[in-house]
């Protein structure tokens, strides 16, 4: 396995050198998994990614570096210290910075891609540059440039990757993956994907960051996959549109981040009241207010649990792998429009802004649930049901009349007062829940399932937690974790019989612990020790081992 | 013919609204609208509770929010004749961004605000258009904002159609909303309403003494006009359509919408989404 | 002790006729409770007043009646089930009601007013006829009425009181109360007025039932008391107003119910990372969405607590009674300004709309606490010191130059992205914690100290739980209750105290149980049974006792 | 002299907002400010940032929501001048409510609107100023809705001070600016920006072409003229004061404020808060 780092200042190019790397590795057969570390700035500041590929799945970033691609002084001098004893650094040969202990390669990168008639295509120059020095054969550079830019610029590029690539000797090398038929998606993309496999014919958002990925991918394909994309003039307008639609029976979803989900939070009342269904998607950031905006955070999960006034049924999904992404997407469609409630996928800019490979997905795999076309006799909208589900028709597509309230209504869906009727009605709609419990998707487990020491973690830590694990169970430890997706109602089968009498740890990405708390308030399970990190920055799996084998973590 | 009942309402008696949901079920009937195509949609306040009055579908949403969801509902289906009826405060105050962004948006549906310049649910505290000076319960000292102007903020906004009716002139306003309703795009109507009960200063007799129908031959595809006569300068206030304009709404432009097909019922190509999988191997 | 229902349609003058009444009434030397229950309309509908009075405090209303006060016959339909044997009816002669089993006694109100030249004075011809019925002095009526209405209508009110005084005979005996000198006042009066007692400059709301009563107090009030009430076009706008005055130095609050505090909530956390004192009040009302808006209900607590993406510290202050409605209050409004933290209210429609007598409050009770007026050399607005808190100075008021940031920031203010300053700041912010916990207010404990079943709440169904542990203790019972006042963070002590090996049962008007998944979540104490209540209605000690005798709650 | 500092910024190189800090920093040290007696505001956004880069007192709030935080303090000490510099999206997208209803308030505040018909910081979709057909990576079969006419809105909606600038214009700029900043009530510029990063059609070059200033012999006091001047009939888009009226301004009109003794400075007088408490005896 190796691991790059892409660094330099916002504007120098990180993204298309990365986006371009990733893609050639994997065309020669590598799994590959990149993060992206960035700067609330357009242009200057220092972003990196880090560009892990190898023969066998990678679940997290990792600091350990084979090599740096430094667009700047300063991303030498960040990272240096994180090199493998055998890492390179890779630089232009107008960076002034020596050191003779580093293993520095400079090449002319700019003064190239000057010489071939286009400044821009020096990236193109590190990347053939990299190809070589991991004894990668050229061969699909032309092939995978195509895919990536315009044509009246690929030649330049394509000479320019050669130049580099004669440039250097191979210091690495080949390895023999099996992964060139794996797709290579970012979660954003993922869910997105998954959005149109789940029947999306509708999606309103408003522009912030980490989740404006979403609705940039869904912008993209909407024309072809006949999803309408609307770009609301605040959140608040994106939710009530997203449930217009949904009531007239386009399947909608909204997505945002921390700040724009506070403003749609009242509109998840509406929904649960008046049944409507409705995803919404909260691609986490670092809070409060605006924090951090483009990096990442696991921080609102006890806000999305018990966000607006009053009581009623909904569903939070955390989402935890590129795979995840897309098949709990499409599932929170269906299910939303199964039992008429609001839906919330927990993402976060880690997961949202990673690519990674995953298996091309089936769309075999998704239940399709349809609202209903035509009921005989009298319709009530809200008829008192066994299961609190009543029949959805869609307005003007049947004769009879369909009504939607926020305030409390009676079986027609009009205005009540009446205690009989307001009772009825709150357990109705809680008796979805019922329903909805007996469905829920047990957390993942791995590890040993003798361990003594059990990690319980959510949502983007699962790649972390997972090697982590793997590492400490091959050094002789003996630990489990589970990690869960859905999250809310709190699935309890898998905790009831993993937990008893282990040492329960929570791993997770935020200052207080909020699953260890939410798990505790359900069940009563306490956990004993935790690890939290929140400084925006993802802890990596090395990190976890680190701080369980040196006890460190606070508790 | 069709028919649009009305249901046992809880406004006070004497109260404006009274007559607009008369006027309006008039209108949809000589549209020869049938009450299974029609979908009604209001914020919630007095005004906003019409659609639960009035035999159609009906959507009764959040404070403010009625508009984003109608644009929505009828992007999702073109067929149903959209409609929304809501308060001053709902759709000017809470409701005030939705307003000027749905203008730009123009999306065929009709908006009929009942201006009663108060918010009544609430019990009478002052609206966006509530005249300055007017004392209530909040603003003790008389109101010391300046009101809006609806329809030189409609006109401003870019709004295609716009319009101004009176709760007590019933043959204009069923007039003014059966033109809103066929308009093709977003359609605007202000209409005073007396509040019986919290407006006391905009009464019935006010309105009636204050209003003035436009002249038959006043042309509304005039804009700088159409503004001059919104500002009011003129001592009464002109009912009527102020301004009318031809242009394409929402659907006409929009390239998924454009061939007429209803959004919830157009069916994705085959192979779009193996293609979309594929275009990430 | 007495209890009267007056009740009839919307508009049709219930509140005028019972607000004259409880005062002529506490002037008579009666402890005076009523609740009020009305409908979302303006005319019509059915709404009534529970009045009890009497000769010691009443912290709940009952429906167990001496008297009906019926404007129409559907409320003599309604509620005369609930008449005590010896109970009457009075109503005006034109109802053709009659049944030969009821006490009812018909009095030509209308007609009398009519002949006194206003009719509107019909209300006061009860008036009259309910004080001869109680054996009331008719002496407190002019008095009363003077400070109640114009002088032009004073006379003939008074002249009709009289003749309804005069129609009657008496059928109760008057008790000697010793509360003539105590204040008669509602939770929302109570709230506003302890926000003005607290320091209150600013209020900025926007309409919605039932948290307006507090905007139009302060409304009220606000020359005098020189605090600017501003309506704001929306809650968002309120909120961000009193950010915008309190970091200007104008001690600041705004208040809304449900739907509005959704609106807030964004704002919380900004108040949170920028450290901006700010006191948002959250009447609740039965939700989800616009729910039932007149009516009541404990359903916004696990939202409070959590409501706003990411971390940061808050406290939430429910309140029990008239009394701490204003104490709570004044000390809201000083904590937060001595932690610059966000701190929320949490009131309801019953504990707002109720009017209580409450000892005239002691202004002396209440610590004030102000911002900083100065500093020597250098200005750090977010220093980072040994307890979280950094000196507050207000821009405009110093030389030194004053900033709020919403992003993460250095000590000056200034955005960051550094992780390490990421970490002080996060945990800067939390410190702010261990202060605040030192000097959280306990429970308030109620009962048998030795008891065995221990009933926990909070907020509003403080006085209804104190009447039902003195009702169950009086028959031999062995109860006790904790109220929380002060709920998150959840003082702890006297919950370790009092739980150990006791029955525990929450009793709250909601659907879920809040405070007990809080307790659960916090402290892993369980409930053992639960008596929920979530009609809108709030529940009277009578029914509490009358549940945990038959066992019958839920759990 | 007075000195505001510009501190290092996270802007692009060869952004517009450069001029537009410097016309600002340039203007307050014109009109003799000092540091500690100005209070500057922004939302969230490239442009809200501008408050972080000058010495003053700042206060970055919430994208769309500086406005309300903006007119409060104000109200809270009248003594401070208080600016707000914010984004097209975030004064008129987000923020657009508060934008309509503050002009109604006119609070003595000066907002200056970097437009540069783009969502910069989130990295280039349409804002509400965006032309239509402009193709971003949201809109990409390029805007559909008509663009918002901020100085129309802002006429309409009331205001007494609209005016319009180009960052490519310091001199003018700074004028504009310093009568904004004085003018007694809530003062409007928007301020034509270009965005080097994200928009390539309305280019410093575009904007230069395009602008033009208002004769020296243009009367800004007729408001139909005004507003005919801002529906842009003219061929070029005319920078300058559009419009400016004197009205009192929300201090003068409040009881509390007119006497002009800050908010935060009154006492309340003695023996109030018993004879509150005794009226519920
Ligand atoms: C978020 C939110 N804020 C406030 C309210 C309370 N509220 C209900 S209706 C209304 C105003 C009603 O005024 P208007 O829209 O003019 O309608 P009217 O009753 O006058 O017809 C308000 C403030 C609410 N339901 N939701
Ligand atoms: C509630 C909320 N929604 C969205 C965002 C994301 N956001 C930050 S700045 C911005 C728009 C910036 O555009 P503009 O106001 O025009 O400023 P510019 O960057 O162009 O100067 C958006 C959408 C946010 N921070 N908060
Ligand atoms: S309060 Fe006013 S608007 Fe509401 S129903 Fe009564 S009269 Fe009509
Ligand atoms: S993205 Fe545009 S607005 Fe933002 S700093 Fe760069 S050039 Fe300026
Ligand atoms: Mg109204
Ligand atoms: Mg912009």
């Amino acid at each position: 396995m190796y691991n790059i780092l892409v660094g330099g200042a916002a504007g120098q190019g990180i993204d298309t050198t990365v986006s371009i790397l990733e893609k050639l590795l994997k065309r020669s057969g590598y799994y590959i998994f990149t993060t992206r570390d960035f700067m609330s700035r357009v242009r200057g500041g220092h972003n990196f990614s880090l560009l892990r590929f190898g023969t066998e799945e990678i679940t997290s970033h990792s600091y350990i570096l084979d090599g740096i691609i430094a667009l700047n002084e300063e991303t030498i001098e960040l990272h240096k210290d994180k090199l493998n004893k055998k890492g390179f650094i890779l630089c232009d040969s107008s960076l002034e910075y020596s050191d003779p202990d580093l293993n520095i390669i400079k090449i002319p990168m700019t003064q190239i891609a000057k010489e071939l008639g286009n400044i821009r295509a020096s990236g193109s120059v590190a990347v053939g540059a990299v190809l070589k020095l991991f004894g990668e054969p050229f061969s699909y550079v032309e092939e995978v440039m195509t895919s990536q830019m315009k044509d009246k610029i690929l030649e330049v590029n394509v000479k320019a990757a050669d130049a580099g690539y004669k440039s250097v000797e191979s210091l690495f090398e080949h390895l023999e993956g099996g992964f060139s038929d794996y797709m290579l998606i970012s979660g954003s993309e993922a869910l997105g994907l998954g959005a149109v496999a789940g029947g999306l014919k509708f999606y309103a958002a408003y522009p912030m960051s980490p989740s404006t990925a979403v609705l940039e991918y869904l912008a993209s394909v909407g024309n072809s996959a006949k999803v309408l994309v609307e770009q609301a003039e605040d959140e608040i307008a994106a939710v009530n549109m997203a449930l217009g639609a949904s009531f007239a029976g386009a399947r909608a979803m909204t997505g945002t981040s921390g700040g724009g989900f506070c403003l749609k939070v009242e509109a998840l009342g509406f929904s649960g009241i008046a049944e409507i269904p409705l995803v919404v998607v909260d691609v986490q950031r670092p809070g409060p207010a605006t924090g951090l905006p483009t990096r990442t955070e696991q921080s609102d999960l006890k806000f999305v649990v018990s966000a607006s006034q009053g009581e009623f049924p909904r569903m939070v999904i955390a989402l935890r792998t590129q795979e995840d992404a897309f098949y709990q997407t499409a599932r929170a469609l269906n299910l939303a429009e199964k039992y008429q409630i609001p839906i919330i996928l927990l993402s976060d800019q880690y997961l949202g802004d990673t690519t990674a490979c995953v298996k091309p997905y089936d769309v075999s795999k998704i239940s399709m649930v349809n609202y209903d076309t035509e009921t005989e006799g009298d319709y009530l909208r809200y008829r008192l049901t066994e299961d609190g589900i009543s029949k959805r028709l869609i307005p003007g597509k049947t004769k009879h009349l369909v009504a939607a309230d926020s305030d409390e209504h009676d079986e027609r869906g009009w205005i009540t007062e009446s205690a009989t009727v307001r009772n009825q009605m709150v357990e109705k709609r809680m008796k979805k829940l019922d329903g909805l419990c007996d469905e829920l998707l047990e957390p993942e487990f791995m590890g040993a399932e003798n361990c003594t020491t059990l990690l319980l973690g959510w949502g983007s830590l699962s790649g972390p937690l997972k090697e982590a694990v793997q590492t400490l169970n091959r050094n002789g430890g003996s630990y489990g974790a589970l990690v869960f997706g859905d999250i809310y109602p709190l699935p309890q089968k898998q905790l009831k019989k993993y937990t008893e009498g282990r040492t329960l740890i929570n791993v997770e990405q935020n200052a207080t612990g909020q699953l260890a708390s939410l798990i505790r308030g359900e069940t009563g399970i306490a956990c004993h020790d935790s690890i939290l990190k929140y400084d925006g920055r993802q802890i990596t799996g090395e990190e976890i081992v680190a701080q369980l084998l040196e006890g460190g973590q606070k508790s | 013919m069709s028919e649009f009942k009305t249901y046992e309402t809880a406004w006070c008696p004497g109260c404006g609204n009274f007559s607009i949901l008369n006027s309006l079920k008039t209108a949809l009937e000589e549209l020869g609208k049938s009450p299974h195509e029609v979908l009604m949609l209001g914020g919630i306040g007095q005004a906003a509770k019409t659609p639960q009055y009035i035999s159609a579908n009906s959507f009764c949403g959040l404070h403010g929010r009625a508009l984003p969801a109608a644009v929505a509902a009828k992007i999702a289906n073109e067929d149903l004749t959209v409609i929304v009826n809501s308060g001053d405060g709902d759709s000017y105050g809470e409701g005030g961004n939705h307003f000027i962004h749905n203008i730009r948006r123009n999306v065929n549906i009709a908006h009929f605000v009942h201006d009663n310049q108060i918010y009544g649910l609430t019990k009478g505290q002052a609206s966006p258009t509530t005249a300055e000076g007017h004392v209530t319960v909040v603003q003790t000292e008389g109101n010391i904002n300046a009101p809006l102007n609806p329809m030189l903020l409609a006109l401003a906004s870019g709004a295609g159609f716009v319009a101004r009716g009176f709760s007590g002139d019933a043959k204009q306003l069923t007039a003014i909303m059966k033109a809103a309703i066929e308009y093709p795009g977003y359609a605007y109507v202000d209409i005073m309403q007396p509040c019986i009960t919290f407006n006391k200063i905009n009464t019935f007799a006010y309105y009636k003494n204050a209003v003035k129908p436009l002249p038959e031959d006043y042309d509304p595809s005039d804009k700088l006009e159409a503004m001059r006569i919104a500002m009011g300068l003129d001592d009464k206030i002109p009912t009527g359509i102020i301004y009318r304009e031809d242009k394409p709404d929402f659907h006409k432009k929009h390239v998924l919408l454009k061939d007429g097909k209803p959004l919830l019922d157009q069916e994705r190509d085959k192979g779009v989404l193996d293609n979309l999988i594929h275009s990430f191997i």
